[in-house]
């Protein structure tokens, strides 16, 4: 299993801040196919969207990362603090 | 996977409002070796985009956050000569005129703290993960845009 | 020939110690659309040229130092937009970690305070009329020279 | 009269913090020429020094600035505050 996390205006399109799932082996490119699947805010938040942000396990991350067990991956838009 | 507060000394995040006096005497303490302590406060505005601005609403992802931050302050740390530095980072709501952050570095000459706390700032903007989410005076609830001169200022010290 | 202190309100020479949190919160008051803060302290280091140092001594120029001060600050506010300044120096005794002056820049965006103050700092170095003399732990008492680094920092601002 | 004042190591050397003196008319140079003429020191500290300040009236001059009645000269080496 693997920990996904959504921040800021993600998780308020998507209607939830984190949730489980088997996704060993897969990369994040393959995750997010997955996720856009349930519909149309999943698409648009994530799939199509040139401008997500990915971290895996802290660290900033790309489409092409490989998700291992117990990885911590998160979604979120462009940062705006400070 | 999550940080304690002793994993990162020099690194804050805290709903609580901070004192500038206080943390020069706490980021100086130890050292006779300073010169030059430059500070710089992130402040709410009253006005962003041209409307005005009621609440600002700071969210950010524990963990991640200090472990960027802590990044962004040894690279500061790897380009310059300095002797101490802190950052410390509101989250939660706040008003206008309110403290939102503070980068201190303290070194032995003025020009390395100058351009270290700048650094700092530049690539705090970009690079943690913070979000903004400001409250009108007519209720309307917004997500703050990333600027495209943030990431401007930030290439600026790229090597 | 003598100037009062509400001849140049933004301009303090003083023998006491200053806080920097009280003088962040003058300089921020009555403005709003403020979103950063940017203070420069310089301390007494407790080196110099080598030596250790006991006591340094700041001696100054009464009304021309005020003078000075109020034109390199009127010059900061006229090369970048800002909200409001202050520039607060120490003279007299003071000790190894001592606070030696404070130059506190307020502007709407980081980069114009940042710039504002470096600048401040740059041209006080070598245009206002104060001198350093220090006394080292052997009871050698010296006036400390000016530095070349200082007057290439200066020029680095010329237009 | 004029007010001629001294500041830091100058004060030091000359054994004074200030005085008055009749150089109205006088150009600065001309000013120094005579107190050089006092001795070593002075020819040292205000005459053969080429980092030796300036300033008339609490603004910078220079050798050429000519004097009028009232003001106020000040000699000094280079500053190091801050």
């Amino acid at each position: 299993m693997v920990n996904i996390l959504y921040f800021a205006s993600f998780r308020e399109m998507l209607g939830q801040a984190d949730e489980q799932l088997p996704a060993e082996h897969k990369t994040v490119s393959e995750l997010i196919a997955e996720l856009a699947s349930r519909g149309d805010n999943w698409k648009q938040a994530l799939q199509d969207n040139t401008n997500l942000q990915i971290a895996v396990n802290h660290d900033v991350a790309s489409r092409e990362t490989t998700i291992k067990s117990g990885d911590e991956i998160a979604f979120f838009p462009p940062v705006t603090g400070g | 996977m999550s940080n304690t507060a002793t994993d990162y000394p020099f690194i804050k995040i805290q709903e609580a409002d901070f004192d500038l006096t206080e943390e020069n005497a706490r980021l100086r303490a130890g050292h006779k070796d300073i010169g030059a302590v430059v500070s710089f406060v992130g402040t709410v505005r009253d006005i962003n985009e041209g409307d005005q601005v009621s609440i600002l609403e700071l969210e950010h992802y524990p963990g991640m956050t200090e472990k960027a931050l802590e990044k962004i302050r040894l690279e500061a740390h790897d380009r310059w000569s300095l002797e101490a530095s802190v950052i410390i980072h509101r989250v939660g709501k706040m008003y206008p005129t309110d403290q939102i952050v503070l980068v201190a570095v303290a070194s032995r000459h003025r020009e390395n703290a100058f351009h270290a706390a700048h650094f700092i700032m530049d690539y705090l903007k970009t690079n943690a993960p913070f979000w903004k989410k400001e409250t009108l005076p007519n209720g309307e609830v917004r997500w703050v845009d990333s600027r495209v001169s943030d990431k401007e200022a930030e290439q600026r010290w790229a090597q």
